[in-house]
């Protein structure tokens, strides 16, 4: 097993093709990455809004209980 | 109130055919649609009559299932938006057989229509002569399994109030085996090779549409209608 | 027959526990394996004779092609169990196997098309299986739809569950129809090259990089079910723990 | 106890996007009860009318139906049943005296149709297309069922919408007819009905008051 | 006669399908006005509230606002009406907060638009799509408009459907401060109004009497 | 109230915008109806490359008038059910100003993103090269004109009750020149003619349409009023 480039302009151009490859690399690299983080995003967002609501609630309830 | 378990189907396929001549206008635009459509693409394409003859075939057959698709959006709103739907869903009936009446309704109001006029199109698109009968044969099989596919779409984006044309999203994809068949008659009969392969597929397929179709609606009309 | 290990799988306090304990490893090893495979694959992999460097995408191709696919079973398995069984846990993993299907067949799409124009001379063909990724493209796209035009989310979870299950049966029939629709008016032009007759040293990068896409895969898929858990359980006492702990941390890390 | 009630609702409770709209601990209906749903706007009145004829499925809960379940015994229920809501079911494009037919599910006369349509007071526009006719006729269309149907559970969903005063006092008629051979009727309103005997059953509705202060 | 009245009718008649639908002689309504228009299902309440508001164009008379023909001042005399009918304008898709807006042309700061829809008892269901609001919430949604708007004149077509009793308290109310800062209400209902000095306009509503006899 | 009878073009743009993107799913849809249905095609007709390169510039200009003819058939029926097409009717303005705001509303979730994403269709079409900038730039007019004339129609429908398409159809006759030029452009491209001929007649029928037809839908809608 041996790298097949002799330096890194013949791999970027990979032999005339290296657009195809590239843009292919490029892409999938970019999806697999937003797949990872949209979630991780969502799941702090989702979490902190849970955290919001009760906080709230329980200011109500806290001055509900006062008013009574 | 029980007796009428029975007679569903007929009830609902003799009001929705009176709806429809009553409406006249709005139950004959899927043919008047067909037709006029289809003189669109010589304007758009080539008037040259050679060229029309080799893509007439699939022209008709793509036009008979987008005229088949546009109707059946409508053929369960009406009833959900004035209250027919809920008090079906609550009478004490299986919904196969009103379904199934329903769905004939629409084929003969849409698919039947659109199978007689179209050597009507064949003669204007100047498709080979061989291929009328296996374009007429294929779309009166073809068009009734539109109708059933078409009134699952239906029934899934119902209670959407007017899903639009998300109806297409859901429904093409499961008509693309039967535009395949459907063209692929055509193109046989024009080529003079057994036509009656592909057309018995097609009446295999409508075999099977009619059996499960129906369940399927009427499952999915209860599934959705909870809101 | 005992049946309490099925119940608990579709609990979703049980489901999230496990991923927290999980998932890191995961990760860990479908980074690695990503790696490993990308930089064999697109830099040791020896060069394909008649296609020369552009047979590299294939690293990436086939990976997506295949997980397009078995994420759409996947996807109308969760559908199938959640109608029959009513499960929660498993209508969430449906909804999240959506999005990322979706991707992945957009990737599938976008590096054959790529593919194709370097070897074939065009970025597209109506090829039988290409045609069947595409309409399978459309499928997930009418599963997603569905699932947020319903105003009421378990009517969307029904009704994408049943729209899954019928393109269960719809794919290997436009897969046939489109194959022999095609093969017969068309003499065969142009066929995917086929894999077996590979040599080893094209192959076993292939193979990492299959295998991590399954993992990485398997890690998105959790991601975004534990976001779906998080949602549709906020009224449980563990989810606000949960999140009073969380913001707690946040309100410390300011301090 | 006897005979068990004709409808028992028990512990129901029905939620939307999280909130409980609907929470009845106990109600039970009798043959001959007119039982009277009242409650602010938005406290859940059509919701309850709702779960009854099944058209929703509650989440907690059961109601039942002669002793049994209405889940059980689904068929011989909804065959019992009558429901009138917000949404009256008449096809504009058809005429009165068709809409009634096929409500009707045409297993009477056209004759009995046609009486229906005329003590309700719409002799002389049963022929023509409902689109023509004015919001109280079309809300009466929709209401001539009670006098062809032999459902034994009437559920009336604002049913006087629309309707001028004779039209509510031939309703209220009928609702006493119907009660005293034997029939009951749910009905949700907020006029005050001009009749004996009626139950009241108030919602709170929660849910708006709460906004509200 | 010193001033003229707000709105003078004469002579005024409207054919449907060759039966006289609307006929009336004469009638007035000056600024402090509540005129209520009364009649049975059918006899054309309706159908004078859309001719008033130039929906309908009347087959013969004229309708004359201060002293002009309404055809002749359109835009002043549009621009100074309120109508409110049968169908409420308020879109399903848009939260009652959008709805209210876009009917008050975007002329006012979002306050005041929740300030109405509070003082309606939407409070707390301002920011929800409206397809979730019940019946009588929709309708408040719609009523919202009498709040924000500047109109002298309102028509009113049957604006208690689907309201609580609260609502029909607070819509009177409405009324009379609006009739007290010189405006005027014309309203159709068949519910008595609980005002004072509410001035009645029967409707014979011949078509539907002779039928009915 | 007086001062909005000027920005009633900008209120009923942003509404409607907004309308669309609350229902996204239907606004959309005429997007994934010419995908879609242009997938269609090549299964209804043959595979082959050379024989769709024939075809492509007219069944892409056929779709995209499909698409934004039917989704403008629904531009009135909302407003017209619910009663804000009544309130718009009595409210004191022009009503001009109005309806060119739903117009070019209806135009950029229709017109604008059938122009954007028709380059992908000819790829998948085997749309020759040449044609790809002429079919872009006579979409973005055409769609325009398309939509303008598709409102007389759905003015029309709405007015006269006649439901469907029926009368939509009417209007019809005046697409045909639209698709004329437009096809033309695309042709020409690929011909590698003189392609501005045919856009530049294009431009001059959007000036035209954009001039008559708020005029002809005002008027068309205050008819609406005589039932
Ligand atoms: C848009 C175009 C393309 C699409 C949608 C597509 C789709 C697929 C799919 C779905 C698979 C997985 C099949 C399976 O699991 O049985 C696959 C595998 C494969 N594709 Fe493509 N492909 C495309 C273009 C290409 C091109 C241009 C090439 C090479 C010239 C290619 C070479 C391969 C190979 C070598 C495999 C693996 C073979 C096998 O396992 O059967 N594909 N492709
Ligand atoms: N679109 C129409 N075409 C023909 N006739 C109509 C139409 N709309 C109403 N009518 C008729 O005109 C008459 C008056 O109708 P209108 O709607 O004004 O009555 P109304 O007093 O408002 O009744 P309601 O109390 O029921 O609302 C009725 O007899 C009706 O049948
Ligand atoms: N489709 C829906 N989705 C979500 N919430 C809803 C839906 N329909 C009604 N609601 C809510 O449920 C509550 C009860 O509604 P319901 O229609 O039962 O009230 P109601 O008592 O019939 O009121 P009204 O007197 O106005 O008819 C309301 O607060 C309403 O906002
Ligand atoms: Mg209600
Ligand atoms: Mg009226």
């Amino acid at each position: 097993m041996k790298f097949q480039f002799q330096d890194v302009g013949q791999m970027l151009n990979m032999g005339g093709h290296g657009f195809y490859v590239w843009s292919a690399v490029i892409v999938t690299l970019m999806i697999i990455i937003g797949l990872i983080i949209r979630p991780l995003i969502q799941h702090r967002v989702v979490l902190s809004q849970i955290g919001q609501d009760l906080a709230r609630e329980k200011l109500r309830k806290r001055v509900d209980g006062e008013n009574n | 109130m029980r007796s009428h378990a029975s007679n569903g189907f007929c009830a609902y396929l003799r009001r929705d055919l009176r709806l429809s001549h009553r409406r006249l206008g709005e139950a004959a635009s899927p043919l008047i649609f067909f037709i006029m459509v289809s003189t669109l693409v010589p304007l758009g394409i080539t008037p040259d009559p050679a060229s029309l003859a080799l893509v007439a075939s699939g022209i008709i057959w793509v036009f008979a299932l987008l005229a088949t698709m546009l109707s059946a959006n409508d053929l369960f709103t009406g009833d959900y938006q004035d209250g027919s739907l809920e008090q079906l869903l609550i009478s004490p009936q299986v919904l196969v057989m009103p379904v199934l009446g329903k769905v004939t309704a629409h084929w003969l109001v849409t698919g039947l229509p659109l199978t007689i006029v179209s050597p009507l199109l064949g003669l204007m698109l100047s498709l080979p002569e061989a291929g009328y009968f296996p374009m007429m044969a294929s779309l009166a099989l073809g068009t009734a399994c539109l109708s059933l596919l078409g009134a699952v779409g239906a029934a899934l984006t119902v209670s959407l109030q007017k899903g639009g044309m998300l109806l297409a999203l859901v429904v093409m994809p499961l008509y693309m085996p039967v535009i395949i068949f459907g063209g692929a008659t055509v193109q046989y009969g024009i080529d003079g090779l057994a036509w009656t392969g592909p057309l018995a597929i097609l009446g295999a397929m409508l075999a099977a549409a009619i059996a499960l179709c129906p369940l399927a609606i009427a499952g999915v009309l209860r599934l959705t209608s909870i809101n | 027959m005992n049946w309490t290990w099925f119940y608990r799988l579709g609990s979703p306090l049980w489901f999230y526990q496990m991923t927290t304990r999980w998932l890191p490893w995961l990760s860990l090893l479908a980074f690695v394996l990503l790696t490993t495979g990308l930089v064999w694959g697109l830099g040791f992999a020896p060069q394909d004779a008649k296609q020369g460097n552009s047979f590299r995408i294939i690293y990436l191709h086939v990976p997506a092609s295949f997980l397009a696919l078995a994420g759409y079973f996947l996807m109308a398995t969760a559908g199938a169990i959640g109608l029959i069984w009513k499960m929660k846990l498993s209508y969430m993993i449906m909804k999240s196997a959506a999005p990322i299907g979706a991707a992945l067949t957009f990737l599938a799409l976008f590096t054959g098309a790529v593919w194709g124009k370097p070897t074939w001379g065009s970025y597209w063909v109506w090829d039988a299986r290409i045609t069947s990724m595409l309409i399978l493209l459309f499928l997930y796209f009418g599963v997603l739809a569905l699932q947020y035009a319903f105003h009421n989310e378990e009517s969307g979870n029904k009704a994408s569950a049943v729209l899954a299950l019928v393109g269960t049966v719809n794919i290997p029939i436009i897969y046939k129809s489109v194959d022999w629709w095609y093969t017969l008016h068309q003499p065969s032009t142009i066929k995917l090259t086929s894999a077996p007759s590979m040599h080893p040293d094209m192959f076993h990068p292939l193979l990492v990089m299959i295998l991590g896409f399954y993992c990485f895969y398997v890690v998105a898929l959790c991601l975004f079910t534990r976001v779906e858990i998080l949602r549709r359980e906020r009224k449980t006492a563990w989810v606000g723990e949960l999140a009073a702990r969380s913001s707690n941390a946040v309100e410390g890390a300011k301090q | 106890m006897g005979n068990p009630s004709l409808i028992t609702i028990e512990n129901l409770r029905f939620e939307r996007d999280d909130t409980t709209v609907v929470n009845c601990d106990h109600l039970h209906l009798d043959a001959g009860d007119i039982l009277q749903v009242e409650g602010p706007n938005g406290s859940g009145k059509t919701t309850l009318l709702r779960l009854l004829t099944t058209a929703l499925q509650p989440c907690e809960g059961t109601i039942l139906y002669c002793g049994k379940s209405i889940i059980e015994c689904r068929l011989e229920y909804l065959s019992d049943i009558l429901f009138i809501g917000h949404q009256s079911a008449v096809k504009l494009s058809l005429t009165a005296e068709e809409n009634l037919a096929w409500m009707a599910m045409s297993q009477l006369d056209s004759s009995s149709v046609l009486n229906a349509l005329e003590s309700l007071g719409l002799a002389g526009y049963t022929d023509i297309p409902c689109y023509k006719l004015s919001a109280g006729q079309k809300r009466r269309v929709a209401l001539a069922r009670l006098l062809i149907s032999d459902a034994r559970i009437w559920y009336l969903d604002e049913p006087f919408t629309a309707i001028d005063r004779e039209g509510v006092k031939l309703l209220e008629r009928c609702m006493k007819d119907h009660v005293s051979s034997g029939g009951a009727v749910v009905v949700s309103t907020h006029q005050d009905l001009d009749l004996k005997g009626v139950r009241h059953y108030p919602i709170l509705g929660e849910s708006l008051l709460r906004a509200c202060s």
